[in-house]
């Protein structure tokens, strides 16, 4: 594993100058993710609309120090999926030397939900490529309304915390495990707050034959209301508190990644957050206590499919 | 042009409430029974980068929808922006009303502005101590007010009133902290 | 050097695309153009090409996937009918805007709902105002020919856009028809190799494509591809004149047929065309003086073409496969009342909308638009100018 | 249509600019400054600082600039001043300092002279 010293070394291929917001989550992610690339590697990116797509691009800048490619919202799989096919045809002829990885970028809105078809077609037909998710939570670009990765009781401007309705109803859509169940070689869930966690996986997935998919959670400060700065903190709650999970499933193996040593209540991960804020208000413990029963219960189901002992930690 | 129409622009940072300022401000002064525009500048900018917000103020109906390119009036929400950007098509007797500790000298001289009205007033302090977070918009209207004298100070608090009162009914304290950042803010500005 | 041979159309088009023998294809089922991917993949599976098939899990993903292939470099292709091309919508204006020299097969057929398989434009004309050129094929052969000529407009420098080749669900792709195919070899060093000026695998000349624009340059980026348009009115001709030595066939941006001294004409595309062309037959046997019209590029629309081609008749009968839904009849109507507009004389100009969901367009139904016409002529009036053939009114 | 060398600008024509809108410059966004973002500027203690590079690899920007390995300067032309390197700093060798109070000391010092 590479230490902080040698990659710093490496080349940058997102580079700065991009109009994200201050403080966002993406910037960070792909860093990461493209920096387990060696830097006599060649990539082709594809991006699916989003705010990475939005604040990257703008004629005629671009953020990408390799090459580019953003064709729609829904439809990154299958866009890179045509980028490889060409890649192995010219390869074949022999119209082409080089080596190429391909990597694409969606954010949750363009993964879990319009893009899920698309996405599912690509990993399913076998193509050598990397397809990360930026997990947000949330339909950022348009101002943040709830996608199907949105936690429940999450206050978005489609699932707002209202009198009668306090915020989304339903769990989550658990999107790495579909992908799992693709039987694809790799697939891994991770978070920004945990970079060598990040770089690890990243690497598998690059050296992996076939498609691998990467589940990264990527905070926005703007959707998620928390103090900007605070963003590794955050993500490591997500962690601890057992509500996002570091694990891998590699050629059908389920692996946990890491076992929070002591109990967090998912309160320490809801409080810091606006979008929280409300369940917080008085009579509305019952929401949190739902939320909670929520994550054991996945937790549990995560365990026994990685073969760890059955356990909830002591309150 | 001839210049029935009132033109104003803000600049601010994405994520400072530009835009919601443009819109207040177009709201309190349509109760007046004047007619209004508000609206911000849309790009791919993301939090904290500078933006554009605009209103235009007439007595008659308004039906011209391009950009603003010459206001009359400009207010600064963010000290860190002021650049020549700020003074781009500003009329010879344009006015300023910049948010920050410094003076309206001060101002002048880091603008190297020759004519037009400065006002400075430091917002964040103001909106700190009586809202209890930094949010420059609110107290900025109230420093427009006492610079462009362009209503009636109590008029104006009592239309800013009912704005709140229809965006904050269960929030009493919210407020009572933007009109008292909208008072000291009247009080506070200082001109040349 | 040629071969005539018997082939359904869409035969006749998978035909032309294993000679073509593009890099990538990826595409979609969809009656009446399923039969060209069933049978690209047995040319894939047996080697008798070098391409990648991509087996999308839709249509939407088949012209996103032609695009990635052709934006890395590939001489990339798809083939699509009816539901397929509406569900592609969205991404064939991005191909376009991209400028993405992708060929693409339409067996066209008519739109839900009622669901309907049969032929009608309505697929065709909802892209109209994509930025795709969309050339029209009277039969088989004209399907086939296109094809091949079809590459090299799309990537030719002055146009690099990609091109549709319309020909009839059913009635032309699945008919069996004869025509004279070239061999391999010639098709071969006709399309020569795709030499990408640009392209995502180029290690030396990395590149970012699907940007940004804000309001500062989308506006040029738009006519930029209006001039891609433009241009390819010339290049469609060039390409048809040099197709012509290896074939033997004549293509241009539209196909005059006894117009020279006609007073009345039918304008017309696709398979219809050839009915109206018999029926033409049988009447200048009878000394009427009639002519048809067929389009075979539609965009770019050959306005000054069919202004010219047009000018000396006094009544014209625009045939449209297709509804707008506007009260105005038909797409091509308006494009071709507004081509005369200029002209100096007083043409009448009528639209008969046709064919909708496969309905036949009999012969006696061509001959009674003759007849129409040369009532308009006599009386001088054209009452009711949207009409509708073939319906129980 | 190839790359015109002369740089992209509003004021070029469709003739000028490149075709669909493609960029030829691989992360030519670094001619963009987004330094103008900032209302808080990180200033590091080189004294605490233990060039763990921690901040290089939580920036989002990029604008950490490493040095063989250390802690070598901010990239003050396109730092948006979000604060997450001194949020992550273990030995909190980073401070937050505004804009404006940098620019009044500044002036202090430029009138004091």
């Amino acid at each position: 594993m590479a230490t902080l010293k040698e990659l710093s070394k490496t080349k940058e291929r997102f580079v700065g100058g991009h109009r994200l917001c201050a403080g966002c989550g993406h910037g960070i992610s792909v860093r990461m993710i493209l920096n387990a690339l060696g830097d006599d590697e060649n990539v082709v990116v594809g991006c699916a609309t989003g705010c990475l797509e939005v604040a990257t691009t703008i004629y005629p800048y671009t953020s990408w120090n390799c090459s580019f490619i953003h064709n729609a919202f829904e439809n990154t799989g299958a866009t890179l999926s045509g980028v490889e096919a060409a890649y192995k045809s010219l390869k074949k002829q022999g119209k082409i030397n080089d080596d190429f990885k391909f990597v694409a970028f969606g954010g949750d809105g363009g993964t879990y939900d319009i893009g899920l078809q698309s996405l599912s077609g690509a990993m399913e037909r076998g193509h050598n490529l990397v397809y990360v998710c930026l997990d947000n939570e949330a339909y950022m670009n348009t101002g943040i309304q709830r996608s199907s990765a949105t936690p429940m009781g999450a206050d978005t401007t489609t699932s707002p915390a209202g009198k009668v309705i306090p915020g989304k109803q339903q769990p989550r859509k658990d999107l790495t495990a579909i992908m799992a169940d693709h039987k694809i070689p790799y697939v891994a869930q991770t978070a920004v707050s945990n970079w060598q966690d990040v770089h690890k996986k990243a690497t598998k997935a690059f050296e992996t034959e076939g498609p691998a998919f990467i589940n990264m959670l990527s905070p926005c400060p703007r959707g998620w209301r928390y103090d900007t700065p605070n963003i590794v903190e955050i993500a490591k709650k997500a962690v601890e508190t057992r509500f996002w999970p570091l694990f891998e499933v590699e050629n059908g193996k389920w692996k946990l990644n890491y076992k929070p040593k002591r109990y967090v209540p998912i309160e320490e991960f809801l409080k810091p957050q606006g979008r929280f804020r409300h369940l917080f208000a008085p009579g509305n413990e019952d929401l949190i206590k739902r939320i909670q029963e929520e994550v054991d219960k996945e937790w549990l189901a995560l365990l026994e499919r990685c073969g760890e002992e059955p356990e909830l930690p002591p309150r | 042009m001839s210049k029935k129409v009132l033109e104003i622009r803000w600049h601010g940072r994405g994520g400072q409430g530009a835009k919601t300022a443009a819109l207040m401000l177009a709201e309190t002064i349509a109760q007046m029974g004047k007619y209004v525009q508000g609206f911000p500048e849309y790009g791919p900018e993301r939090m904290g980068a500078p933006i554009l917000a605009f209103n235009r103020i007439s007595d008659e109906p308004i039906h011209i929808h391009s950009n603003v390119i010459n206001p009359d009036i400009v207010i600064v929400l963010d000290a860190t922006l002021l650049s020549e950007k700020i003074t781009e098509g500003v009329p010879e007797d344009g006015i300023y009303i910049v948010n920050t500790t410094k003076t309206p000298q001060e101002v002048r001289k880091k603008l190297n502005l020759k004519g037009g009205k400065i006002f400075t007033v430091d917002a964040n302090q103001i909106s700190l101590e009586t809202i209890g977070r930094v949010i420059p918009n609110t107290p900025l209207m109230g420093a427009f007010i006492k610079a462009t004298g362009f209503m009636p100070y109590e008029e104006f608090i009592e239309n800013v009133k009912r704005e709140l009162e229809k965006k904050f009914r269960t929030k009493p304290e919210v407020i009572d902290g933007n009109i008292k950042a909208i008072e000291r803010a009247y009080r506070e500005v200082k001109g040349e | 050097m040629e071969n005539k041979v018997a082939l359904t159309g869409n035969e006749a088009v998978a035909e032309a695309m294993r000679q073509i023998n593009p890099d990538v294809v990826a595409a979609y089922p969809i009656t009446p153009s399923t039969e060209v991917v069933q049978m690209f993949s047995s040319f894939v599976a047996n080697g008798k090409v070098d391409s990648d098939f991509v087996t999308v899990e839709s249509e939407h993903s088949a012209m996103s996937a032609t695009m990635g292939a052709s934006a890395a470099g590939a001489r990339a292709m798809t083939c699509t009918s009816s539901q397929g091309l509406a569900y592609m919508f969205e991404v064939v204006y991005i191909a376009a805007s991209m400028r993405l020299p992708i060929v693409f097969a339409v067996a066209n057929r008519t739109l839900s709902a009622p669901i309907n398989i049969h032929c009608d434009h309505s697929d065709a004309m909802g892209i109209k105002q994509s930025g795709v050129i969309q050339l029209f094929s009277e039969n088989a052969q004209e399907a086939y020919d296109n094809m091949i000529q079809a590459v090299r407009i799309a990537e030719h420098p002055d146009v690099h856009l990609p091109v549709s080749v319309n020909y009839d669900g059913f009635i032309t792709s699945h008919a069996l028809d004869i025509l004279e195919i070239l061999d391999d070899e010639t098709v071969k060093n006709f399309v020569g190799v795709y030499k990408p000026e640009e392209y995502l695998l180029n290690v030396k000349e990395p590149i970012s494509m699907g940007n940004f624009d804000m309001y500062d340059y989308y506006f040029e980026h738009k006519y930029q591809q209006v001039a891609a348009m433009e241009a390819a009115k010339r290049v469609i001709e060039e390409i048809g004149k040099e197709y012509e030595k290896i074939s033997g066939r004549k293509y241009g941006l539209i196909d005059a047929y006894k117009l020279d001294d006609a007073d009345m004409a039918v304008v017309v595309m696709n398979s219809a065309a050839g009915s109206a062309k018999g029926v033409c037959d049988e009447l200048r046997a009878k000394g009427m003086k009639v002519g048809v019209l067929k389009p075979r590029a539609f965009r770019p629309f050959p306005h000054e073409a069919i202004a010219d081609a047009l000018k000396g008749v006094k009544a014209v009968a625009v045939l449209d496969r297709a509804e707008t839904f506007s009260t105005l009849g038909g797409p091509m109507f308006g494009d071709v009342r507004n081509s005369l507009y200029d002209l100096k004389n007083d043409i009448k100009v009528v639209n008969y909308v046709y064919g909708l969901g496969g309905r036949d367009l009999r012969l006696e139904d061509v001959e009674k638009v003759y007849n129409d016409l040369a009532d308009i002529i006599k009386t001088g009036k054209a009452d009711n100018f949207v009409r509708y053939l073939g319906l129980r009114e | 249509m190839t790359a015109p060398r002369e740089f992209i600008n509003p004021k070029m024509n469709w003739k000028q600019l490149t075709k669909a809108g493609n960029i030829y410059e691989p992360g030519n966004s670094v001619l963009y400054e987004t330094g103008d973002w900032r209302t808080n500027r990180p200033i590091i203690d080189r004294e605490k600082c233990i060039n763990c590079l921690i901040c290089w690899r939580y920036c989002p920007d990029a604008s950490i600039i490493p040095d063989e390995g250390k802690f070598g300067s901010f990239d003050y032309k396109h730092c948006k001043g979000c604060g997450i390197c001194a949020s992550v700093c273990p030995t909190h060798a980073i401070s937050m300092i505004s804009e404006d109070e940098i620019e009044k000391e500044e002036e202090a010092k430029e009138n004091g002279k």
